[in-house]
């Protein structure tokens, strides 16, 4: 590692008045080809990138992005991480990643502030409660950490929350106190600066056009900046994957939806773990600047316009002020849309597919954030071997024929 | 939020709608008679385009019925609206400005805001 | 009938009407049948009402009418009509009358009242009297006919509470 | 050194009243803003900065304002509320913000004397060890120092919504706003304009840069436009009414304060959100002043100059005699003549522009009224102790002098607001002459005028207007607009005056809401952040309150400097709404609270409430969950009680939430045999069938009971939160798939007011009711249903049960729901006859081995994992769902199915929820998963048979009936031994059922 970040060298910049800090990374013209082109910068292209690099030894690598580094779903997440999905091949790729997490900061040297304040979901009926216990019972036979809260647990840990004085009244919730928030925009520059420092070459604003395949088999990808040969392509353009997959003649089973966010106005802290909730539809949570950071439910057609309509914002804010009677005093200070690409199960794709050299890893719908460690690890090993990770397995094409779903609609539909 | 006009009822906001996805793809008529690849692929496979699209939509809040629309997803445009017994418009009747299969439009998406 | 609010510019009543939901294919046939059994000629155009003081006779869509009776009547002489258009096979009528429920809204002000709580175009260019719309109001789906100087608006029963509840409430705040 | 009252001016009364800031009354006048009152009473410092907690005033005069943020505390505490903008009332209560102990000794300011540490990025560089410290000490910490306002109390807004259809919509009842809507008056138009301020009237009322229209003095001309305006019946004014969302399709979102400079009566609504529908949108939204980056250009005092000139004219209150006027633009010169008209004299006036372009008239004025003048000159830097003290002066020859002053007022010149013209997706270019972005291609039908749109020239603008609104065909209107200042707008560009003191400590800010400094973006771009959206985000430049209003173009400006590019190829960053922070109560309006959802109630609602239902949210339905007999009855006494007494005698339950769909056509009996799994040919008329609808995925949708009275008329029930869905699915296939097929469908679920009463003495009851009726066995078996008269009206009677004991469902009018549902308890009574609720429905039924869809299933569950396979129409050639049941994986025999499970300790209860395991125990801490074989889905203590049963989906559960496995349970390690059984507990041969 070159570039060493510690107070020190703080200290030591601030001597010489910040003005000689290094450049994080280099913005170099494609070279002629590559081993392995990722296309997307984002967490997951760009953790891919690194892990490729990191264990499994391949140098010779360029991220592709076509705007840029984390300026898609990366950079527009309500960045909620936890690991408590239902069926053991979700649970295991999620806790697989929250486990990178918990070391990621000090890994790249950079801080993510990865903030293990947990997260919480609510029950507003018998049907979430009952949900819930199963997915507390299986969670816990998986090795996690979810657990049962009472009304009586939650406003202690939320203590502006009405729990009794809403259409939906607060019956439970099920709580993982290894979960929590991480610093979005920190993950794709933390991957970006420790990949580039391995020689993997970032080129944004380059946009790919299409894919360029012969007999089944990958050429490289025609970009706005010419042709770039590639032994291997991997996908990683999140919204945008089925668009460039159509480029090779293949089909994904993804539709690309707008999701919604929002901040606050700043204020002191007033909540300080993550709390979600699917009946009465919103997620919060504050950020360490202070705002509120809101997610909202995505839109019911597809669109590739990071907008979204405006009664998804107000279905999301009826509920939060319900549900946080202070916030009818407090302010909505942005809000933004973004892309996702969501699976007929509700769970990824990492997989290879019938064109040689050709790898996908989408269908993270609105929940891939906090895959981001996890699924870039396992991936790597996917396209460097060119055969699944033992924890990707089940996350293949195969199973939208087979019948193999994994379905996480139940314990997903707050995929957050 | 989007208006749409309803060919029985007029204009109205998105929020009376519901979206069904990809328009004119037919339930197979044998569906035993297909392998379970192929099964799966109406099943689960619809088309994604970024640009125009093909898709139904039904009032659910209003009169209750289907129909088609031509939009074009990377502006939230709706370029032609049908009812189900008319034919599927030409693809050529519409215009893209798309510059590429994920590229932005020149005006009217969400990601640029300057004149190029 | 029971008066739910009233302002210098808003008044609202609940009425009782009764009420025949019809689905057919709107041919001569199926407008000789419902001409026979209810007196009274279905309107063709989608989205018109025929109406007098007695009844409203609406075009919801294509397929679909509504027959309201605004009087008094006979319940059983309802069900009879009901029965009798259920005999043909091309003809499903439904009974709607205690299902639903029904507010007479009139006074200046009350699109702008109703626009609280809607966002469908009420002006007589988009909503012409003596048409009906469905939409949504106060986030429940609701028939809205226009009678001039009024409009009956009706909703399902189960809403009833609900719905007066939220009419009485936005009056009572602007 | 203090503020002037403008007794001229006519916008403010001159009335007194009281207010409260930081715990100290002052007076006011009656219409002030809070700034402008703090203003007059010489109160300069506001409040401390985001980061380094730096001592900050007033920097502008309107919603643009990044410094002067307040709480007002008797509105429940709202915080970080724009001083500029929030009108005073008497007995206003406001404190200032982010500062501890007090606003003029703040403990954070330590941050400031940290500064040097806490560049750019710097969290991202520290912080990172040892292991935990981020979590226990390092993020609580920061955390607690930012954030600005303190948190409000609990509030419950009254705020209500407006809906607008309309054909035009102004947004600005400025000078052009005014133009466009003289000229739409009596037309055929139906238009809204809608105006922020509480006067119309914009520049006009702002500044004193004009001086006549049409020879009237603009006060007069403004009432006279406003008095035809309110005159024509086509126009709407809203004042208070601020424009902050501009939506695809021309939906545009606009705030209205309705209690603006008064106390607010909390019976009424405070706030209004307008919601627009407009067919046109004509943007004459104006411009916003920017500002200049130097030296502590953050200290209390610096003041945009058009601010310090709308204080004077709009408020009132000149904040200060002798200001020192630093400019780059020719706009600024009115600002003097409007301190001279009050008498006072600015200490003096820079001008950075080449000697040569600056105007003539403003050389002559500055002369004429020996005001220092200070031509090609910048500010260098101010300095002062929590106050502007001393300004330095860089003059033409580079040398630097300094003058005493207390305020500052820099113009950087104008940005059109553009805000909402790319909020509503159109494109902007930028536009050498005035420096500045300007809208170009619009992508709605959007119109803008004035300022907004480029044009700074008085003269020109009614020409513009005119030519933009020729396609609505209405008249020229050619006003003679006279002006205070040259009309022909000069600005030569400046984003940032060089700093001869080199401190480790000195500021030149780019973004004062957030704290972040020139310095800062330079050394985001060293570090490779050189993109503007990562600039932004690693800088959190112009991410504040004021989404960097009078700044973000400043730093495209500096930006584009430092990478030798031009200002449009650097690009903007994405402007999102609100337009200005937009407050949750108005957006969530009246449906919140109880109205967050409608409720749905029964017929028999009331009854259920005054015989002590408890009630359950079953979608948007009230259901009776159980029946309290007394207050101390508990939920399982209570359910307990009515299972026992059902199965002694009898039991009845409401219904009327299932869904109910009356299927009718020609090809009805096709249409269901497609629907449903179920073969409906040959069932006979008058019977009804239990059947299950899946999706196209083969996966269990919904069931119900269809009633087939001929093969042309079906009625199906749905359950109670399937029935949507179910009739929506229906109506999908019918009119895209199958529309051949001639079927109507219509929903009958609230036509029919529907219960179920079961129990060995459900026969008796009900044949006292219904005298005429035979309900012998024979005569009326088992699904089969008939209908009858019933007092005037309609009963249809199905024979059917979900507890497994002899049943008869009544489907009766609403109109005489109650008073039958009266009777049967009535004639009940000597039979015990209880009503129950939906627990006691779930425990009977799982005692008889009956499914719950969404509880044994959970949309991964076919027919053939229930063991239903009776219930698939074999011989049909297709149904929906069908081909999948024969995909390798769900065909599998090893698929997870259903059974019954019972503890083997009979005294043991199995919690729903929890897994099926191989092994006794669990260990303490699981670190490898522990394999299971299914979950439990249902568990009740059964009274009738007084032990627990339950149901489970498991693995190859078929093939496991008889043996051994262990369930886990929430409190500890010990699992439950249980036997896996049969899941039907009680009357396995239906001796009940069909008694
Ligand atoms: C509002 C919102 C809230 C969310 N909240 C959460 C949450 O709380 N928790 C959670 O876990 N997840 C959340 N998600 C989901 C999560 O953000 C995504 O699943 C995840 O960030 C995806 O990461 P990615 O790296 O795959 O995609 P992205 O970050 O979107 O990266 C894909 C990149 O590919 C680039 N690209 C596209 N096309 C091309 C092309 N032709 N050539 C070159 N480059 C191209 C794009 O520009 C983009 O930068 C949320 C998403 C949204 C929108
Ligand atoms: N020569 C110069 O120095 C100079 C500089 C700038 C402008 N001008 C001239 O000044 C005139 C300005 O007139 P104008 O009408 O364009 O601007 P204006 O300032 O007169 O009016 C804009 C109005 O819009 C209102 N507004 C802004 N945003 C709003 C929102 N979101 N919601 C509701 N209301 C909102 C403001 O309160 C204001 O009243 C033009 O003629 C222009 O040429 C001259
Ligand atoms: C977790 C999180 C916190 C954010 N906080 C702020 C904020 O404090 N201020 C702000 O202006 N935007 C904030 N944003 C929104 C960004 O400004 C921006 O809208 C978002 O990244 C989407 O990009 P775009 O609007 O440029 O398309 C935040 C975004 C995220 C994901
Ligand atoms: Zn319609």
């Amino acid at each position: 590692m070159r570039k060493k970040y510690s107070f020190l060298s703080l200290i030591k910049n601030a001597f010489t008045n910040n003005e000689n800090w290094e450049k994080m990374w280099e913005s170099p013209d494609p070279k002629k080809g590559y081993d392995v082109i990722i296309v997307g910068g984002g967490g997951h292209g760009l953790g891919t990138a690194y892990y490729l690099a990191k264990e499994h030894g391949i140098k010779n690598i360029a991220v592709i992005e076509k705007g840029w580094l984390g300026g898609g779903n990366t950079g527009r997440n309500t960045t909620i991480i936890r690991s408590n999905y239902l069926w053991n091949e979700s649970a295991h790729l999620y806790d697989h990643s929250v486990k990178l997490w918990e070391n990621l900061s000090e890994e790249l040297n950079f801080n993510m502030m990865f903030s293990q304040r947990g997260v919480m979901n609510l029950a507003h009926n018998e049907h979430d409660i009952k949900e819930m216990k199963r997915r507390i019972s299986a969670n816990r036979l998986n090795g996690l950490d979810t657990q049962w809260l009472d009304t009586k647990q939650i406003e202690e840990l939320v203590p502006i929350m009405n729990t009794k004085n809403l259409r939906y009244p607060v019956l439970g919730a099920a709580f993982q106190p290894r979960g929590g928030v991480a610093r979005h925009d920190a993950v794709a520059w933390g991957y970006a600066l420790r990949s580039n420092e391995m020689g993997v070459d970032i080129i944004q604003n380059c946009e790919v056009k299409d894919i360029k395949t012969d007999n089944y088999k990958v050429e490289g990808v025609n970009t706005s900046k010419g042709f770039i040969k590639a032994n291997k392509v991997a996908v990683v353009a999140s919204g945008h994957t089925s668009v460039l997959a159509q480029t090779a003649g293949v089909r994904l089973p993804l539709q690309s939806r707008p999701l919604q966010a929002l901040v606050s106005e700043p204020i002191k802290p007033v909540i300080n773990t993550v709390v979600m909730s699917n009946a009465v539809h919103a997620y919060v949570s504050q950020s360490d600047k202070g705002e509120l950071v809101i997610g909202a439910g995505t839109d019911g057609y597809n669109s590739f316009t990071q907008r979204g309509g405006y009664d998804v914002i107000e279905e999301t804010v009826r509920a939060i002020v319900e549900l946080y009677p202070i916030f009818g005093k407090m302010k909505m200070l942005r809000q933004w849309g973004g892309i996702v690409d969501i699976c007929p199960d509700a769970s990824p794709i990492i997989s290879k597919c019938e064109v040689k050299g050709l790898y996908f890893n989408c269908g993270w719908g609105t929940g891939g954030f906090k895959a981001t460690p996890g699924s870039a690890n396992v991936f790597a090993h996917t396209v460097a071997n060119d055969q699944p990770h033992k924890i990707n397995e089940a996350f293949n094409l195969e199973r939208f024929s087979d019948g193999r779903l994994i379905d996480e609609h139940g314990a997903a539909a707050v995929a957050h | 939020m989007i208006l749409i006009n309803c060919p029985y009822c007029g204009e109205r906001e998105q929020s009376e709608f519901s979206n069904g996805g990809e328009a004119h793809v037919a339930r197979p008529k044998n569906p035993e008679a297909l392998s379970d690849k192929d099964w799966g692929q109406y099943v689960f496979y619809r088309s994604n385009p970024k640009g125009i699209f093909y898709e139904r939509w039904v009032h659910t809040h209003g009169c209750r019925k289907w129909f088609n629309a031509v939009r074009d997803t990377s502006t939230d445009t709706f370029l032609k609206i049908y009812r189900l017994d008319d034919n599927r418009p030409d693809i050529s009747e519409f215009k893209s400005t798309l510059k590429s299969p994920s590229g932005e439009p020149s005006v009217g998406s969400g990601n640029f805001a300057v004149k190029k | 009938m029971t008066k739910i609010l009233s302002s210098d510019s808003v008044n609202v009543i609940q009425k009782n009407f009764l009420q025949v939901l019809l689905r057919g294919d709107g041919r001569d046939q199926f407008n000789q049948i419902i001409a026979k059994e209810t007196s009274i000629n279905p309107p063709s155009k989608n989205l018109e009402i025929s109406s007098d003081d007695k009844y409203i006779f609406a075009k919801n869509s294509f397929d679909q009418w509504s027959l309201l009776y605004l009087v008094e009547q006979d319940y059983k002489k309802i069900l009879k009509i009901v029965e009798n258009l259920n005999m043909n096979d091309e003809i499903l009528a439904s009974d709607y009358s205690y299902g639903q429920v029904y507010f007479e809204i009139s006074g200046n002000n009350k699109n702008e009242f109703l626009n609280k709580l809607t966002n469908f175009d009420l002006r007589p260019k988009k909503f012409p009297v003596s048409t009906m719309a469905q939409t949504l109001i106060a986030r429940i789906d609701c028939s809205i006919y226009n009678l001039k100087d009024k409009y009956i608006v009706t909703c399902n029963k189960s809403y009833e509470e609900y719905f007066k509840n939220r009419l009485v409430d936005i009056n009572n705040l602007s | 050194m203090s503020a002037i009252n403008n007794k001229n001016c006519k916008y403010i009364s001159q009335k007194e009243i009281k207010i409260t800031f930081d715990g100290k009354s002052y007076s006011a006048l009656d219409g002030d803003t809070v700034a402008s009152a703090l203003l007059r009473n010489n109160i300069r410092l506001i409040g401390r900065s985001f980061k380094y907690h730096r001592p900050r005033g007033i920097y502008t005069c309107g919603i643009e304002e990044p410094n002067a943020l307040v709480q007002i505390l008797n509105e429940h505490n709202e915080p970080n509320t724009r001083a500029t903008i929030k009108r005073t009332y008497d007995g206003i209560n406001i404190s200032s913000q982010n500062r501890w102990p007090s606003l003029a000794f703040d403990i954070g300011s330590i941050n400031n004397i940290l500064s040097p540490i806490f560049s750019a990025g710097f969290y991202y560089k520290t912080f990172m060890g040892p292991k935990g410290f981020w979590k226990k000490i390092y993020e609580p910490l920061i955390r607690r120092t930012a954030g600005l306002g303190k948190p409000p109390k609990n509030f419950r807004s009254k705020s209500i919504h407006q809906n607008h259809n309309v054909d035009i919509l102004i947004v600005g009842g400025g000078l052009s706003g005014l133009i466009a809507a003289r000229k739409l008056i009596d037309t055929n138009n139906e238009v809204l304009i809608i105006e922020q301020d509480c006067f119309l009237g914009g520049i006009l009322k702002n500044s004193n840069k004009v001086k006549s229209i049409d020879g009237k003095n603009v006060f007069e001309w403004v009432n006279e436009t406003e008095k035809l305006i309110l005159g024509s019946k086509n126009i709407k004014i809203l004042k208070n009414t601020l424009v902050t969302t501009y939506n695809f399709t021309n939906h545009l979102i606009a705030l209205e304060d309705k209690f603006a400079g008064k106390k607010i009566d909390t019976n009424k609504s405070e706030l209004t959100l307008h919601k627009i529908r407009t067919t046109h949108t004509i943007l004459a939204n104006g411009h916003i002043e920017r500002f200049i980056s130097f030296r502590n250009n953050d200290l209390p005092g610096v003041m945009l100059a058009s601010s310090f000139e709308k204080y004077i004219e709009r408020y009132g209150v000149a904040p200060d005699e002798k200001p020192v006027i630093f400019s780059n633009n020719s706009s600024t010169i009115s600002l003097v003549k409007s301190l001279i008209n009050l008498g006072c004299k600015p200490s003096a006036y820079i001008d950075s522009r080449n000697k040569n372009d600056i105007e003539d008239e403003t050389k002559d004025y500055l002369l004429k009224n020996n005001i220092p003048f200070y031509p090609e000159s910048e500010v260098e830097g101010c300095e002062g102790n929590k106050k502007v003290e001393k300004v330095y002066i860089r003059g033409s020859n580079k040398e630097i002098s300094s003058i005493n002053t207390s305020m500052l007022c820099p113009s950087g010149g104008f940005n059109p607001d553009i805000h909402l013209f790319t909020q509503s997706k159109g494109l902007v270019k930028w536009d050498d002459k005035i420096i500045s972005f300007k809208p170009d291609t619009a992508f709605q039908n959007t119109i803008t005028l004035g300022s907004v749109s480029g044009n700074y020239e008085f003269k020109n603008l009614c020409n513009e207007i005119n030519k933009k609104l020729s396609f609505l065909k209405v008249n020229d209107l050619n006003l003679d607009i006279e002006t205070n200042i040259r009309d022909d707008f000069s600005i030569s560009e400046l984003w940032e005056t060089k700093t001869n003191k080199m401190s480790k400590w000195s500021k030149s800010f780019i973004d004062l809401h957030n704290d972040v400094t020139t310095k800062d973006l330079k050394q985001a771009i060293n570090e490779g952040y050189d993109r503007i959206e990562h600039l932004k985000r690693y800088t959190t430049n112009s991410m504040g309150t004021d989404q960097g209003k009078i700044s973000s173009i400043n730093s495209l400006g500096i930006v584009s400097k430092i990478l030798n590019k031009k200002i449009e190829e650097v690009g903007t960053t994405t402007y999102r709404p609100p337009y200005a922070p937009l407050s949750f109560g108005a957006i969530a309006g009246r449906s919140t609270y109880e109205y967050y959802d409608p409720e749905r109630k029964t017929p028999i609602h009331n009854w259920h409430i005054k015989n002590n239902a408890v009630f359950e949210d079953v979608g948007q339905w009230k259901r009776p969950w159980y029946f309290k007999k007394d207050e101390s009855e508990s939920m399982h006494q209570a359910v307990q009680r009515e299972s026992k007494q059902t199965r002694q005698t009898a039991g009845i339950i409401d219904g009327s939430t299932l869904g109910k769909i009356e299927i009718k056509g020609k090809d009805a009996l096709e249409f269901m045999n497609l629907m449903y799994t179920n073969a409906f040919t040959k069932m006979k008329p008058m019977t009804s069938r239990y059947a299950l609808m899946l999706g196209e995925d083969g996966m269990i949708m919904d069931d119900g009971i269809v009633c087939k009275i001929n093969d042309k008329h079906f009625i199906a029930t749905t359950t109670s939160s399937g029935a949507p869905k179910v009739l929506s699915h229906m109506e999908e296939f019918l009119q895209t798939e199958w529309p051949h097929l001639q079927v109507f469908l219509n929903s009958i679920t609230e036509q029919f007011t529907t219960f179920n009463i079961s129990g060995p003495k459900a026969r008796e009851i009900i044949s006292k009711v219904f005298t005429d009726i035979d309900f012998n066995n024979e005569k009326f078996p088992f699904m089969t249903f008939k209908t009858f008269d019933y007092k005037n009206t309609q009963a249809r009677i199905m024979r059917a049960s979900f507890t497994g004991e002899l049943g008869y469902e009544i489907y009766i009018s609403p109109k005489h729901a109650l008073e039958l549902w009266e009777q049967l308890f009535n004639y009940g009574k000597e039979f015990n006859l209880v009503p129950y609720g939906t627990e006691t429905m779930h425990l009977l039924r799982a005692e008889k081995g009956y499914v719950v869809i969404g509880q044994e299933t959970d949309g991964t569950v076919t027919p053939l994992d229930l063991n239903f396979n009776w219930m698939i129409g074999k011989k049909k050639k297709d149904f929906i769902g069908k081909r999948s049941l024969t995909r390798s994986d769900t065909a599998r025999e090893d698929r997870k199915q259903l059974v019954g499970v019972v503890p083997i300790d009979k005294s043991l209860f199995i919690e729903e929820g929890q897994h099926i395991v191989e092994c006794e125990n669990l260990p303490n801490k699981i670190k490898t998963p522990i394999e299971y074989l299914g979950h439990i889905s249902s568990s009740y203590h059964s009274p009738n048979l007084n032990h627990c049963i339950s149901m489970a989906m498991i693995k190859n559960g078929n093939k496991l009936k008889g043996k051994k496995l262990f369930v886990s349970t929430s409190k500890g390690t010990k699992n439950i031994p249980v036997e896996v059984v049969s899941p039907v507990f009680i009357d396995p041969e239906n001796k009940r059922l069909v008694s």
